[in-house]
């Protein structure tokens, strides 16, 4: 029969669906994608596949993509290598999946990145801005990043820090892998002689006074931390602790979520801190609206789909990035044309990646020769829950490519969040 | 100087943080002969009860005494339940029971109570003391957390040295068969071992929780630490259990401070305490006297 | 209900078992198999233990090959997966089930065995696969070797204290070393691609395509059933008994003329060489070597597949090793059936599993092996008494 | 209740049976097994006040499992336990010495853990406070374990241990004393102490005593009452002197 | 139940004329504060059983524990095959050509009564470990041979029945013979016996008298007993131990009729008022 009618997708020849690869039949198309949603890791992360879900619910509502629904399935890892490759094993082999979307975690999808090139499923847009999933698309053709890679940031933070605070004794707190690491490079390229001292902690270790006093003892003014969430709390705990006021703090992205650590730092002891005030005032990078935007059109449209089509609980920045994400899946999916296949896909990336609009602030970096995702960042300062703009959206590339103003538009949201994209395969 | 001050001062705490935890440790295996794997999520489960009676409005301290309680609970049924069919048995066999559990209880929590972060307050405040100009990582409730364990500890030797339950749940642990035809209720005490056990555990873990934040694991790196504080100690002593603490605590917290990239050896510091204190004393610090062999 | 009625306790501190009549006293020996047959029988089997085991090795290679070639593609590479478990879980039944000493850091000596492998795939013309699966295992073995002469005076909870310090800390050494050995997010591996005999062999067997993923399970099952093949010898021979006497009496083995420290000891370096090769498939299989990979966990799943299985015994170890391997995702999935949605079936399948440990543990503390093995014993009893009472006529 | 215990040696419990020769403890028909193996197979005996009660029999004829299945140790497939008048089959085990019942359990039943002392203590736990005399005269008695009394029991020697089982019985101040091979690694010095003592507060103090005892010879000649078992059932009840003169029956069962 | 045909010196083939001689002189051990053996010296010499008896807690395991490394002493040497023993320690007794049984039986539960046996003719073993890991004939010759062996010792001692069956059910007199058996089957020159017949019937120490006597024809013993008839039937000589001091030496004859060795140990009518002592009563008695 005729079954569908291609309502949502644009452009394309107008043929019938049809199961054109391993993973799509004629009106489904199945992802998958690992999370840690059990034990030491689970925290935050375990609500990213709950705002991509919301998303694809949504989307599935309005159509689809090209008459096919998106089927989301996603396992759980527990942030353990081992077993990212049982279960990616499984979403590939037994599940099937057509490419797998926002794998979580450096050591996670490293053990799944041979795999997944050599079997080739596309491996879209990893969760983490490590610079393993765009830097070398010869050795890994499948695989794209999306967020801002560390090194990046780094530098984006590290010109700003040399240019509005010259004369900070800046010290680092580093989480003791390639994220601090990525980080450390690249800032260092901007104000290495600013640095007193850089200190590194082991996730898992939770006494880090040892670290910050030697901040303390360094007599640094400015603290950069490339850290998660938890140890954005735990470093003003302990500086609370300590007695140690530096003049600025300045917290990567990833361990900024205002919101989440604000509500960690809520009610420690009677009156000493409430809320996100210890947090006031510090730095931050920002690359996709948060949920304390209300007034930005994403974060409102995100809201809708949240209340629509999510599940318990609050709309989150973790279920922002998975609806981002998702946003990002739909593009891909719709510029891979009415009957996708998989290398398909990864041309259309390549091809077409880089002009993509979305909620995230720059552009991707998608081409034949790079797979790196979003290209810049803005530096904001934290104010209560919420944050303002410090700085434009300022944008770069690894290595020692310059940084640049961001001269594009910020993109508002196609009608219900739904992209629409042209096919630019066929 | 300040440096070194508040390295010793955190490493002092966190040493008796462990020790809290090793303190439940002891106290299981002089009751039951049991390594309790299962410790660090029971005394989880307690801490999320109590934060649950805080966020509905009540105060810390009756969550304090409701954890306790539930805790003491908790123990005698996993005990009464769980324990006993296995109880006599091959170790091992134990082992994998609290292994089971620990991972059963993990869950549940989870399911019940989600797996994001939740702060957990602390009755006390967290800013360091000041001394002179200088804060030190002294605070009320590093102070509140090193009252307890040491009243803890001395309720548990009193206990077990004076009192005539410690004697008769001694004589359970080590030879059942013998203790009640001495008439000694031995099931109820090896409840009762696993019922205090479990008070100190979710002590341990209220204390751990309190002015940081709580998830379904966070107790994980604590049954690490603190099992080796107290087979450092020598796991049949209370005293040992402390003492093994602190020198966990404070060895970790100089290596952490010092050591190039200090934070990457501090796990295989532990090791290497570890090692060389069994190397000397096969067990423990604190341990008892060799057995005869023949 | 008074535990000594319970048919496994043991009693007192001399340990005088009370077992059913003809069982061994305690559930840990239960599943072993003697190593003299003590009891003539089996006269179809051929005489000399390496014929025996041979023929059960051709039996096993057999057996592979079917089931690798009419399973699936994800099967098979939940089959690689079982077999790097039950290789680590074979040797540990050495190291525990036969020599007593407890271990909880066995996924250390895996991470060993794993890095080395990693760091020599990652030369630019790597050497034979199995040259490097040797190298590996050597490495293992001396890593274990040390261990075991620090480990060979420490009993019960200390041993056990002292290897979950090596399993939390010896990963740790990963990143402290990032330079040579990748840091938190590891070594990456790339698999060996397969030979082309190989491929002529699927082609031949079956017609199947030979993938990489088959091809790894392949890898897995012949390092399997050769590790097996020498640990069974090791069982079966006065290799394996003086091993079990030192696990049940210290003195009397002693007196006996064994040195304890010697083999407790050779207990340790041979199950580090077992862990040391399944440390080397994993990274295959895996294709990372990285410290997240090497948790706890691991070493607390090999020690559960060996008790599940059955203390003692080889077989024991795979059975177990299967059911880790197996039942995560058969919880996962019925929990998807049943409606859940992911993070409810993820959450559930830790949920399942502790519950499986725990019952299994109270209703058959033995083991599957050990349990099926006390039933045939305990029926032989029966059969014994009656005959006895019937001869009797009193 | 201080008061109740203090007096006697023997008189704990507020028991009825005190003249001798009224029946203390019955067994009717006691069948126990372990797995497929029958150990007792329907055993009836008692033990009267005042007297002494060898059990005696060849090894595996079910002696120590009619001990342990008396005291509860064992649970019994038929048959029941009478202890003065009340029926005990499914007591629990630790309420039996406060029933009066103390049950020395075969090789060596000391908590090897716990020291000398403690091991003692722990003896006496059930009647509550005991006063230091009752220990020191046990010490007076085994003076051996006297000297070792803080050594943990496990450093102990065989025969010490022995002396240690036998003293903490005593302090439970038991009506009944099951005794399952008292003279094991015992020297025979000793030996004869322990008999001698078991008949003087037999003799003295109407405590009633169930010996099982490999040496039969030995037995006998402390026992008033002889029974013998032959895999798992009662061969012959009589009077002690009666048996040790049945030739026959002494070479047929008691090996001498 | 079947009892074994005891050992006889009838068998010439197994004869070998024991020439070792055990000599331990001024052996001194103290527990903490506590002095378990002062001063003792004891002779084995070659093809006699030597008692050694003694009040409970005398030191007489201690003395064997010396003699096998399992306890140092502070003082005193002891010599074997006129060489002496300096840091023994007991895994190289056997290779000695010393065997000893332990107090109790000490049995390993989890095998079975054959394997047991096997374990005990662990030096007898020739196959290394690679021959067994990878199961080479030379392997299975070896087991072949201990199992022979073992079983070999199993029916000298009447056992045999029992080879396939685990030992914790066995009775209690089987197991003291599978223990024994362990302890014979590496062909010792001297044979170390701590209290092997208590627990045993009388006709069952009867056979064990002969069994040892017997076994003096191959090897020396030295024997802990607390059963005297059986040593004085057994022993050549005997030592006599109190307190860890030595008190008497000598034959049978002598020892028995020494009044040191009556008072301390084989004991008389003195012990009636001991127990007097403890049922005289305190306060309100009505003795
Ligand atoms: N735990 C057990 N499991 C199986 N069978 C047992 C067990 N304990 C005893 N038996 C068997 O029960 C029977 C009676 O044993 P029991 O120990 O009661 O005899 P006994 O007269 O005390 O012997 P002994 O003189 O050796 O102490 C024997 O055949 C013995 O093998
Ligand atoms: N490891 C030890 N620590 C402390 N004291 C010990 C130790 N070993 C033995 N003793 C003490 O030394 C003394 C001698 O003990 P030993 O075992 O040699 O006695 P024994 O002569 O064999 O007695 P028995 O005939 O009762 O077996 C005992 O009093 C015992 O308590
Ligand atoms: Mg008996
Ligand atoms: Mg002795």
């Amino acid at each position: 029969g005729g079954g569908s009618d291609g309502g949502g997708g644009g452009g394309g020849g107008g043929g019938e669906n049809e199961a054109s690869d391993i993973g799509i039949t004629e009106n489904s198309i199945k992802l998958g994608a690992h999370y840690p949603l059990t034990g030491v890791a689970a925290p935050g992360y375990s609500e990213i596949p709950t705002g991509v879900e919301a998303y694809f619910e949504c989307l599935n509502q309005a159509g689809g993509v090209n008459g096919r629904e998106v089927e989301f399935i996603y396992r759980d890892d527990a942030y353990n290598p081992t077993q990212t490759s049982q279960v990616v094993n499984q979403l590939v082999l037994e599940d099937e999946v057509f490419a797998i979307m926002g794998g979580l975690g450096t050591p996670t999808h490293s053990a799944v990145l041979d795999f997944l090139n050599s079997e080739g499923v596309p491996d879209l847009f990893v969760a983490s801005g490590s610079l393993l999933w765009g830097e070398d698309p010869e050795a890994n053709p499948y695989t794209f990043g999306w967020q801002t890679d560390y090194m990046s940031e780094g530098k984006i933070i590290g010109e700003y820090i040399a240019e509005e605070f010259p004369d900070a004794k800046v010290g680092l707190f580093l989480q003791d892998d390639d994220f601090g690491e990525d980080g450390e490079a690249g800032i260092r390229q901007y104000i290495d002689d600013q640095i007193v001292a850089a200190v590194r902690y082991v996730p898992g270790n939770t006494n880090i006074a040892p670290q910050i006093s030697e901040l303390q003892a360094a007599g640094a003014d400015f603290v950069v931390g490339f850290n998660v969430p938890s140890y954005t709390a735990l470093s003003q705990l302990t500086a609370l602790q300590l007695g140690y006021q530096p003049q600025q703090w300045f917290y990567s992205n990833v361990g900024s979520d205002p919101n989440l650590v604000g509500s960690l730092l809520a009610r420690f002891s009677q009156g000493a801190v409430s809320d996100a005030s210890l947090l006031d005032g510090a730095l931050t990078t920002g690359y996709l609206p948060t949920v304390d935007m209300t007034d930005n059109p994403w974060i409102q449209e995100f809201q809708r789909i949240w209340d629509e089509c999510g599940g318990e609980g609050e709309l989150t920045n973790y279920r922002v990035y998975g609806m981002s994400q998702a946003y990002t899946t739909t593009q891909a999916l719709q510029a891979a044309g009415q009957n996708p296949t998989r290398d398909g896909l990864v041309e259309a990336i390549e091809t077409a990646g880089a002009d993509w609009e979305g909620p995230v602030f720059a552009p991707f970096r998608y081409s034949e020769d790079s797979h790196m995702g979003t290209s810049g960042m803005s530096i904001e300062r934290i104010v209560g829950n919420g944050s303002e703009e410090v700085q434009p959206v300022r944008v770069t590339d690894i290595g020692d490519a310059p940084i640049e103003e961001f001269d594009g538009e910020a993109a508002t949201p196609p009608e219900n969040a739904i992209p629409d994209e042209e096919s630019v395969v066929d | 100087m300040q440096q070194f001050v508040n390295v010793t001062l955190t490493g002092f705490t966190q040493g008796m943080i462990y020790a809290a935890f090793a303190l439940a440790l002891v106290l299981i295996w002089r009751s039951t002969r049991i390594v309790n794997f299962a410790q660090g999520s029971m005394a989880a489960a307690t801490a999320f009860i109590a934060l649950a009676l805080i966020n509905a409005g009540l105060s810390y301290w009756i969550a304090f005494v409701v954890a306790l309680a539930s805790g003491f609970l908790l123990g005698a049924i996993v005990e009464r339940v769980i324990i006993r069919p296995v109880e006599g048995g091959p170790e091992l066999n134990a082992v994998i029971v609290t292994l089971g559990l620990f991972v059963a209880i993990q869950a549940s929590i989870a399911i019940i109570f989600g797996s994001s972060f939740q702060s957990f307050p602390t009755p006390f405040g967290v800013r360091g003391f000041e001394l002179g100009d200088n804060t030190i990582a002294l605070t009320p409730t590093s102070l509140y957390i090193i009252g307890s364990v040491l009243i803890t500890m001395a309720l548990l030797v009193a206990l077990f040295r004076f009192t005539r339950v410690g004697l008769a749940m001694r004589a359970s642990a080590f030879g059942q068969e013998v203790a009640r035809l001495l008439g000694v209720k031995v099931g109820r005490m090896l409840t009762l071992g696993w019922a205090l056990a479990a008070v100190v555990g979710s002590l341990s873990g209220l204390l751990i929780a309190g002015g940081g934040f709580v998830y379904p694991a966070y107790m994980d790196s604590l049954i690490v630490f603190g099992f080796v504080a107290a087979v450092l100690g020598g796991l049949d002593s209370p005293i040992g259990a402390v003492v093994g603490g602190l020198i966990l605590g404070l060895a970790l917290s100089y290596v952490s401070g010092y050591a190039p990239r200090g934070s990457a050896l501090v796990n295989i510091a532990a090791l290497v305490i570890l090692m060389f204190v069994l190397l000397v004393r096969p067990g423990g610090l604190f341990a008892s006297s060799t057995a005869r062999r023949a | 209900m008074s535990e000594s009625q319970t048919p496994l306790s043991t009693s007192g501190p001399d340990g005088a078992g009370k077992a059913t009549d003809d069982a061994p006293a305690k559930a840990t020996a239960a599943a072993n198999a003697p190593s003299a047959q003590a009891t003539g029988g089996r006269s179809f089997l051929p005489k000399s233990t390496l014929l025996r085991h041979l023929t059960v090795v051709l039996l096993a290679v057999v057996g592979a090959v079917i089931l690798l070639e009419i399973t699936d593609p994800f099967t098979n590479s939940q089959l690689a997966t079982l077999s790097y478990y039950a290789i680590a879980a074979g040797g540990l039944t050495v190291l525990t089930g036969l020599n007593g000493q407890i271990s909880l850091g066995h996924g250390a000596l895996m991470a060993v065995g794993a890095y080395t492998t990693a760091l020599f795939l990652q030369a630019e013309e790597p050497i034979a696969l199995p040259l490097i699966l040797l190298v590996a295992t050597v490495t293992a073995t001396v890593v274990g070797a040390l261990v075991g002469v620090a480990a060979a005076r420490l009993h019960g909870p200390y041993l056990a204290g002292a290897t979950l310090a090596l399993a939390v800390g010896l990963p740790g050494l990963a990143i402290y070393f990032h330079d040579t050995l990748g840091g938190e997010q590891g070594i990456r591996v790339r698999a060996p691609r397969p030979p082309e005999s190989f491929e002529t062999f699927i082609g031949w067997v079956s017609g199947n395509s030979a993938t990489g993923t088959k091809w790894l399970a392949y890898v897995g099952a012949i390092c399997l059933i050769l590790t097996y093949f020498l640990l069974a010898n090791l069982v079966r021979s006065r290799i394996g008994r003086t091993w079990r006497a030192v696990r049940d009496q210290e003195v009397a083995a002693e007196l006996a003329g064994i040195n304890l420290g010697a083999w407790r000891v050779l207990a340790f370096i041979v199950s580090a060489a077992a862990a040391g090769l399944a440390g080397g498939v994993l990274a295959l299989v895996v294709r990372l070597a990285a410290p997240s990979g090497f948790t706890l966990v691991l070493s607390l799943a090999l020690l559960t597949a060996i008790v599940l299985g059955g203390l003692g015994s080889l077989l024991g170890a795979l059975l177990g090793s299967a059911l880790l391997v197996f039942l995560p995702p058969f919880v996962t999935n019925l929990g998807t059936d049943f409606g859940l949605n992911n993070t409810e079936a993820a959450q559930l399948a830790p949920f399942v599993y502790g519950v499986v440990l725990i019952v299994a543990m109270i209703f058959a503390p033995a083991g599957f092996v050990g349990t099926i093995r006390l039933r045939w014993l305990t029926y032989r009893a029966k059969q014994r008494a009656a005959a006895a009472r019937a001869s009797s006529g009193r | 209740m201080p008061d109740a215990h203090g007096s006697t040696a023997v008189s704990a419990g507020a028991g009825t049976a005190t003249t001798p020769g009224t029946a203390l403890l019955e067994v009717h028909g006691l069948t126990s097994a372990y797995g497929p193996v029958r150990a007792l197979d329907g055993v009836t005996l008692s033990a009267e006040v005042g007297r002494i009660t060898a059990v005696l029999g060849a090894n595996g004829a079910g002696k120590t499992t009619l001990l342990r299945t008396i005291s509860g140790l064992v649970r019994p497939q038929a048959g029941k336990v009478v202890l003065d008048g009340e029926d005990i089959t499914k007591a629990p085990v630790e309420a039996m010495v406060s029933k009066g019942m103390s049950h020395v359990p075969e090789g060596r039943g000391v908590i090897a853990e716990l020291t000398v002392d403690e091991n003692l203590r722990v003896g006496s736990l059930f009647r509550g406070k005991v006063g230091k005399d009752e220990f020191d005269r046990v010490f007076d008695f085994f003076p051996r374990i006297a000297e070792r009394r803080n050594n943990p029991a496990h450093t102990l020697s065989g025969g010490e241990r022995q002396m240690l089982v036998i003293g903490r019985a005593l302090l439970a101040k038991p009506r009944i004393l099951l005794l399952d091979e008292p003279s094991l690694g015992l020297a025979p010095r000793i030996v004869a102490q322990i008999f001698g003592l078991l008949r003087q507060l037999v003799d003295r103090e109407g405590l009633s005593v169930l010996l099982v005892e490999q040496n039969a010879r030995s037995a006998l000649s402390v026992a008033d009452v002889g029974v013998v078992l032959n895999l798992g059932k009662v061969v012959v009840t009589d009077d002690a002197r009666t048996l040790m003169a049945d030739e026959g029956l002494r070479h047929a069962y008691l090996g001498f | 139940m079947a009892q074994p045909p005891p050992h006889s010196g009838s068998q010439p083939s197994q004869d070998r004329t024991p020439t070792a001689r055990l000599e331990m002189s001024g052996i001194s051990v103290a527990f903490g504060g506590v002095a378990a053996l002062t001063d003792v010296s004891l002779t084995v010499e070659p093809g006699q059983v030597h008692g050694l008896i003694g009040p409970n807690g005398a030191g007489k395991t201690t003395l064997f524990n010396v003699a096998c490394g399992l306890v140092r002493p502070s003082g005193g040497r002891i010599t074997w095959r006129d060489q002496e023993l300096r840091r023994l320690k007991p895994s190289q007794l056997s290779g000695l050509g010393i065997s000893r049984t332990l107090q109790g039986v000490g049995l390993f539960a989890g095998m079975t009564v054959l394997e047991n046996v096997m374990v005990g003719a662990h030096r007898h073993g020739r196959a290394g470990f690679l021959s067994a890991l990878l199961a080479l004939p030379t392997s299975d010759k070896d087991e072949r041979q201990l199992r022979e062996r073992a079983q070999k010792a199993l029916v000298e001692l009447g056992a045999e029945d029992y080879a396939g069956r685990y030992p914790g059910s066995l009775p209690y007199p089987v197991q003291k013979r599978v223990a024994l058996a362990r302890a014979l089957v590496s062909d010792p020159d001297l044979l170390l016996l701590d209290e092997p017949a208590s627990g045993l019937a009388e006709d069952e120490m009867h056979e064990l008298g002969e069994l040892i006597r017997s076994l003096s024809s191959r090897m020396s013993v030295l024997l802990v007993e607390h059963h005297m008839d059986l040593v004085m039937r057994v022993c050549d000589r005997i030592t006599v131990l109190d307190s860890g001091e030595q008190i008497a030496a000598g034959t049978p004859a002598e020892v028995q009729a020494d009044p040191k060795v009556t008072e301390a140990y084989l004991g008389d009518e003195v012990v009636e008022t001991d127990a007097a002592e403890l049922t005289r009563t305190d306060g309100g008695r009505n003795a």
